[in-house]
Formats: structure tokens, C-alpha cells, sequence
């Protein structure tokens, strides 16, 4: 892997961790996942960094947070958080990442209603078919409540796809080599 | 007219800017002093990006604390690093930015545009992304950008350091023709030699405040 | 929060960072393991007492939870509101001993030594094909960057504010993503210049 | 020695080096021409930063697309911003990277450390976090940062345009006294007085390779 990578994957995984110094909203206290701007950082990684080097940016970011540094929204980390209701979503980041960059480089010139979309599928519907089933395991909910309760991501999440699909073209139209 | 009234900047426990009182009313006024002496700071106060931490800043009688927008409109400012300034990526749409903002008609935004690129010699760089220029096109583009929304004050920090004669010479000229107030915090004491006063700072202190012929002797004495 | 390498020549700078680690590996689990209010206190008190044994000011450990302060206030009045005032005062004395906890390592750990040490640590990633050096180097720029991300989005407002407009998500977002690609750029060749051989 | 043979270099379809052939040989050469004229596009090139689109550069006789590597410890590159080529955060670290990179002994390291902050007064210096140093002291730490890995060659961009007259001096010096050859690139006319040769480009081409009695006059010249 060349320099230029490890220096990315380091940017977008502290890239990441900044995005979690915004407020997250959180419901039930703890026990359900906040609404979080750091999933914005997920989507980037994958759209601006591509594929590899995006995924490998997430993993990192969980890395850390797995070793207790206090990255996710509000100043959490440590093995704990992946043993609650956020786990799943925060193990499919870096697949999510990874899809979102594949799709990206099969169409690097894509239009906003062409990005949109691919961005809406890893950063939606890949993370969410892995972090609800966790979810649900962990809190002891029936499946179908929590599909339910995550239609209260939705809107927030739509709005995170829209920005990075803005901010992606315009990164691609300030570096056309990227 | 601004007016700086006792005022002191701390970034948290660092004191920078130390009980400084002063009212500029000049045509051109020059910032000068030492690595590190409070000029960018002292600038940034100028169109309240920085609030004093204690002490007030007032622009035609408002204060930066409590009119901080409308001040933005009227004190332009150029930074030092033009990387800070360019807002969007491709060159032409970083001109316009500003000149939306305050509401420019469409036809004005693309006349003033083209005046401006085709007086830096920049007009076929018009679609070029921005972030990939030399240094000193994005300087030059950095000030284009203020000068296009015709702000009543200029704050300018270094903004000939990556320029190159010719454009330093136009940017010079360009400083000269201004009717606005220019305020200039620079190490390039060429530029200074027909302003109307030059303000030393040492440390976040004033230590001279006089005419060139006399305040910049006093700065290269005081650096040697 | 999480401030980089403060210098020093206490027990805790002398002492190697793979002790380090683990403790904030264990301490930030442990935290999570056992939901009770005195144990998060005991803990706060216990980490928060490390910060002089590191000759560290009670100045250095405000200015790491200091950022997060208004974020705390949210939890605090939401857990309240929620489930009361102990696990309010529960929840974030808890967060407040992690972030405490995981800045005294950084403060007191040198970006290099963490490097070599992950370096030997991870040598057992080396069959898997990864390079336990790269990985200890972007560790150590990540850590870097975070601080230099919220300065460089405090300047990209500061250029649009003075340009006319006071507040966007996409004119800060556009430019701050633009700049730190630029910056990561430049770096890397920074980098390789210096004749880093990945 | 150097050599420049037939170097064209493009991006996309924008040329910015065309047909250059050098051969580069004296102690201190500076390298002077207009803003977006190809000089930084230059300098990247020696050390294989940036690979010509036609054409070879050589380094004593290795060619910059086949060895990059051992080029890039052979001619140090020392950047305009300090602040990007600061790696580690804290002086003595950041010094070392370079010697850990080329594998030097634990105890050389320790060594040429020490030499090299007391040779630009830094020796207090050594535990401070390198991002709060001033200026002056940035660049400082980049030149040194290079000079430690000892390389044969050394380019520098800019490197003095944010210092005021103190910090100028300081940096002026060092340079002044490197053993190695330097490749300079500056709008610092006042850096150049004792160079050996200087090298003025325009748009990309070489106009005019001479002494600095002859060459900068012209630059000068084909400013106005
Ligand atoms: N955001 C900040 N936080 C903390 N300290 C700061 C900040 N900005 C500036 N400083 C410190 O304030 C002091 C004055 O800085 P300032 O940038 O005003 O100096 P200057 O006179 O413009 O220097 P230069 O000639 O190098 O541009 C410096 O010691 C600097 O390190
Ligand atoms: N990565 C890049 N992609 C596209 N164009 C570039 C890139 N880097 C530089 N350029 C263009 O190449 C030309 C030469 O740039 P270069 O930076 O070499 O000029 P320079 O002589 O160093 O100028 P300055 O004195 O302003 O620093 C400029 O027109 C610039 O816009
Ligand atoms: O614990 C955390 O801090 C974050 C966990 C993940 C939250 C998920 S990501 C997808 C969905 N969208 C949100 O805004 N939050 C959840
Ligand atoms: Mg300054
Ligand atoms: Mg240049």
C-alpha cells in the first residue's frame, strides 16, 4: 500500500471521529443507537476515498474505538459499545464504506441522481440490514419493532446521503485525478 | 472610523493581544512586527471573525459583538494562507461566491468576473479548480474575491508573499487605487513606503505607531 | 481531547505504551461492564488523580473535556429527564473517566514510541498481509488529524463568514473536504520526501 | 549531477514544463520566473515527486522513474508550508523519522539530533510540541528535518515567505552555509545575491540561464 493511502485512511477515519464532536441525538437514553453525523464520515470514506482505501479508514476508526479511545458522538469507545445496540451498525461501517467506493469507482462521473442512489445503498441499506438484526438480538426486540423504531433514522440518514453525494462531486470536480 | 478600546486577546491561557487602544482613520494603515506579535489576531478582531476577550471593537460607531454580520459586509478581508479562503472548487464559482451572498444581479456577477480575471491576466483560468493553482494565482484569486463584493474597509494579512514582480506590482498598484481604507499587516516593508501610518507590534503591545519614514527604521532596528 | 504527547519524565511518560494501552483497553470495557454509580466515581476520582502523578495540570484534564461539555449537558438532561437524576449523573461521570483516561495515554505516550510499540504488537497481523508499521504510522496520523480537521473547519467558517455568508452545511463541508485532501496530499509527499518506505 | 533531458510535463491536457534539457552542476542554483510559470512543477520533479510526462530526469545517472526511492534519500525536498511536512508531533521525533526511514543506528540518530538543534539555537527545544512553534522555528525544523538524513541534494520551494526580517535572516543563513548543492526556488530576489547560477522560467520554458548579475536583471526586465 502506498503512502498516499495510509494517509487517507488515517484522514477519513479522523475525519470520522471529528464529525462526532457535533451533538448526536439519542433516544431511550442509551439503549437505542444515537442519530449520529458520524455516519456522514462513512459515506465519504467510501464515495471520496474509494473502496479499499475507505474500508480500511472504518476499520481503523473501529480499531480505535475498540482500544477505548473516546471517538463515537458524546465521547464513547471501548469494547463495550459494540456489545450494545450501536455494535451492528458500527461493524457494518467499513462494509458499507467498501460498497459505496465499489459502486463510486464503476462510475466515477456519475450525476447527483446517479450517486445518490449508490451512496443510499452502502450507507442505508448495507448498514442498516446489518445493524438492525444485531440490534434486535441485543435489546430483546422482535425484528419487526425494530425495522420500526429505525424508520426514525430515515430522514436524518437521506439528509447524510444528499451531502455526501454534494460534497463527493464537488471534491471530484476540485481533483479530477482523484 | 474603527475604534479598538482596551482591548485584550487570550486564547485560553495565552495572552496575545495586551490592553490595545487605538483609533484608525487613516487611508492606508500598515501592520508590521515579529513572528508571532498579535497581527493576524489583532486583524481578525477588525471584522469581529475574533471577538476581544475583554475591551470592544467598533466599526462606524457598531460594535463587533453585537453586529458582527453587518460589519462582515462592510470590512473585506484577505487571509494570509489563501488556501483558507477559496470556498468552492473551480475558480470562477469562488469569484461569484461573495457577490451572491450580498445579492448581486447574475449579469454584474459575470461582468465583474470577467474585469477582474482579465486584470490578473487569469481570464483562461477561469474554469481551472481552484485548489490546484500555483501559489500565487491563489493568492491573487483570494483577493479578487474581496475586492469583487467593494467592502467600505480592507483588511489585507501578507497577501503578496507568494507573488510573483509583476503581480506583486498590481497588487500593490491595486492596494494604491483603493478609495476604501486599507488596513495591511505585512512583513514586505516595500509596500509600506506611501502608507499613512504604520503600527508596530511586539509581543501583543504596540511599540511604535508613527509615520513609515520613521516606524519602520524603528522595527528594523528593534529585529536586529 | 485526546491533546497529543505533553513532554515529561514521570513514571507514566517513562512507562512503556503497551501497559498503557491495555489498561485503557480494560478500564474503557470495565467501565461499560459494571453500571453503577459509585464504581464510575471511584474511577473518575481514580483517573483524574493520575493527571498530577503525570505532572499534569488539573488545566490540561479540563481542556479535554472542556470541547465535549455542551454534548454532556444533552446526556445529562436527557437521561434525567428519562430515567432520572443518579443515572444522569451516572452516564456522564462514566464518559467523562474515559475521555480522562484515554487523553492521559495520549499525553503521555509519544506518537513514535506508540508506533513501535503496535509495531511489535500487531507482528502477528504480518501472515495476514498487513503491515503492522503502516498501521502504527496511520494511528499516529489519525491522532494528529483530528485537532488539525476542527482547525481547518474553524477557518473554512471564518472565510465564508468574512465573505458574506454566515452559515452553510454545504459551503463549510465542500471547502473543509476539499482543503484536508489537499493537506493529506501535500503530506504524503511530505512523507515520501523524507524516504518513508511503505 | 543533474540532468534534465527533454522534460515535458502535462496535467491533463494543460502543459506546464515544455522540452526543458539542464544539466545542474554548481553549488547553489536558484530557480526564479512569474506566478503559474512552472517552478514548483520543477522542483517536484528532482526527487521523482512528480514524474515527467516525457522525457528523463537523472540523478547521478538514476533515472527519477525507476529509483524514486533512492533518489528521494539523495535529494531532500524542503516545502513552502511547514506545516505539511511536520509528521510527528513533537520536535525530536519528527527529526528522527527521516534517519528511521534510511535505518540509521538509534544512537546516530540520538547524535545528529542533538547536532542539529544546537546548530539553529533549538536545543530547548527539543521535547516541544512541533504544531506550536513559530514560524520561523517551522521552517527551521523542515530544513533540518531534511538536512539530518544527509542527503547529497536539496531543493526548496519558498521557504521563506511567512518569516519576518529575523526569522528570514536565520534561514537565509542556513542556507547559505549547506554543504550540499542547493536548488532554490524563490520570488526572494534578496536569497539569490551569491548564487551561482540562476534559472529564469516563463510559461513553462527556460528564458534565461545565466549568473545572478545578468540573469536577474532580466527577470526583471521581462516583469515591467
Ligand atoms: N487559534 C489560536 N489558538 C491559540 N493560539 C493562537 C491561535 N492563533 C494564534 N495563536 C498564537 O497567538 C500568537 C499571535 O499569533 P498571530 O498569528 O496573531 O501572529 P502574527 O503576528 O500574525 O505572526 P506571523 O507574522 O507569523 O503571521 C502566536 O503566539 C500564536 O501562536
Ligand atoms: N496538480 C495540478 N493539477 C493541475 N494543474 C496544476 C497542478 N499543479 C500545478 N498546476 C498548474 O501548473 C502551472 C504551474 O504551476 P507551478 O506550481 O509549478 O507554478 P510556480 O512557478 O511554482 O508558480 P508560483 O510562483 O505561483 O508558485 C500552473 O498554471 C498551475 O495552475
Ligand atoms: O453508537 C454510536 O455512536 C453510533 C452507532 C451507529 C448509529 C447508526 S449508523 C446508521 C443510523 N443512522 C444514524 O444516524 N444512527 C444509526
Ligand atoms: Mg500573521
Ligand atoms: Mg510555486
Amino acid at each position: 500500500m502506498d503512502t498516499k493511502s495510509i494517509v487517507y485512511i488515517a484522514l477519513f477515519a479522523a475525519l470520522t471521529a471529528a464529525l462526532g464532536l457535533m451533538p448526536p441525538i439519542s433516544f431511550a437514553g442509551l439503549a437505542l443507537p444515537p442519530i449520529t453525523a458520524q455516519s456522514l464520515g462513512v459515506m465519504l470514506a467510501g464515495s471520496i476515498a474509494g473502496a479499499r482505501r475507505g474500508g480500511l479508514a472504518m476499520l481503523l476508526f473501529i480499531a480505535l474505538v475498540a482500544v477505548g479511545l473516546p471517538l463515537l458522538a458524546g465521547g464513547r469507545g471501548g469494547f463495550g459499545v459494540f456489545a450494545g445496540a450501536s455494535g451492528g451498525f458500527l461493524l457494518a461501517w467499513p462494509i458499507s464504506a467498501a460498497v459505496i467506493g465499489y459502486l463510486i469507482g464503476r462510475a466515477p462521473a456519475a450525476g447527483f441522481t446517479l450517486m445518490a442512489p449508490m451512496i443510499a445503498f452502502g450507507g442505508i441499506i448495507v448498514m442498516y440490514a446489518v445493524g438492525i438484526p444485531w440490534m434486535a438480538a441485543v435489546a430483546g426486540l422482535p425484528l419487526t419493532k425494530a425495522v420500526t423504531i429505525m424508520l426514525a433514522y430515515v430522514p436524518g440518514d437521506l439528509v447524510k446521503v444528499i451531502l455526501a453525494t454534494i460534497i463527493t462531486r464537488g471534491v471530484r470536480r476540485a481533483y479530477p485525478a482523484l | 472610523m474603527i475604534e479598538i478600546k482596551n482591548v485584550t486577546l487570550s486564547y485560553g491561557d495565552r495572552t496575545v493581544l495586551r490592553d490595545i487602544s487605538l483609533a484608525l482613520s487613516e487611508h492606508r494603515i500598515a501592520i508590521i512586527g515579529a513572528n508571532g506579535s498579535g497581527k493576524s489576531s489583532f486583524a481578525r478582531l477588525l471584522n469581529g471573525l475574533v471577538l476581544p476577550t475583554t475591551g470592544d471593537v467598533l466599526i462606524d460607531g457598531q460594535n463587533t459583538r453585537t453586529h458582527g454580520k453587518d460589519i462582515r459586509q462592510k470590512v473585506g478581508f484577505v487571509f494570509q494562507n489563501p488556501d483558507n479562503q477559496i470556498v468552492f472548487p473551480v475558480v470562477e464559482e469562488d469569484l461569484a461566491f461573495g457577490m451572491k451572498n450580498l445579492g448581486f444581479p447574475k449579469e454584474d456577477i459575470r461582468r465583474k468576473t470577467d474585469e477582474i480575471l482579465a486584470r490578473y491576466d487569469m481570464s483562461d483560468l477561469r474554469e481551472h479548480p481552484a485548489h490546484l493553482l500555483s501559489g500565487g494565482q491563489k493568492q491573487l484569486l483570494a483577493i479578487s474575491g474581496v475586492l469583487v463584493m467593494e467592502p467600505a474597509y480592507i483588511v489585507l494579512d501578507e497577501p503578496t508573499t507568494l507573488l510573483d514582480l509583476r503581480n506583486k506590482r498590481r497588487v500593490t498598484e491595486a492596494i494604491h487605487a483603493l478609495d476604501q481604507t486599507v488596513i495591511l499587516a505585512s512583513h514586505d516593508l516595500d509596500l509600506l513606503q506611501d502608507f499613512d501610518r504604520v503600527i508596530v507590534f511586539d509581543d501583543g503591545r504596540i511599540i511604535a505607531d508613527d509615520r513609515p519614514e520613521n516606524a519602520i527604521p524603528y522595527y528594523i532596528e528593534s529585529m536586529s | 481531547m485526546l491533546d497529543l504527547y505533553s513532554p515529561g519524565t514521570s513514571y507514566l511518560h517513562r512507562l512503556g505504551p503497551g501497559p498503557k494501552i491495555l489498561t485503557m483497553m480494560l478500564g474503557g470495557t470495565g467501565l461499560f461492564l459494571f453500571d453503577s454509580l459509585p464504581i464510575a466515581c471511584a474511577a473518575f476520582i481514580a483517573i483524574a488523580a493520575l493527571y498530577p502523578v503525570a505532572g499534569l495540570t488539573a488545566k490540561q484534564a479540563w481542556a479535554q473535556i472542556r470541547p465535549l461539555l455542551w454534548i454532556f449537558a444533552i446526556f445529562f438532561a436527557l437521561q434525567w429527564w428519562l430515567s432520572g437524576l443518579t443515572t444522569a449523573a451516572f452516564v456522564v461521570i462514566r464518559l467523562a473517566a474515559l475521555i480522562l483516561l484515554a487523553s492521559l495515554v495520549t499525553l503521555t505516550t509519544r506518537a513514535s514510541d506508540m508506533i513501535d510499540s503496535l509495531t511489535h504488537a500487531l507482528g502477528f497481523l504480518r501472515p495476514f498481509g498487513a503491515n503492522p508499521a503502516k498501521i502504527g504510522l496511520s494511528i499516529s496520523l489519525a491522532l494528529r488529524f483530528i485537532p488539525v480537521l476542527a482547525q481547518i473547519t474553524q477557518e473554512v467558517r471564518e472565510a465564508q463568514k468574512t465573505r458574506g455568508l454566515e452559515r452553510s452545511v454545504i459551503a463549510t463541508a465542500l471547502p473543509v473536504a476539499i482543503r484536508t485532501i489537499k493537506m493529506a496530499d501535500d503530506i504524503s509527499d511530505a512523507i515520501e520526501a523524507r524516504g518513508y518506505r511503505p
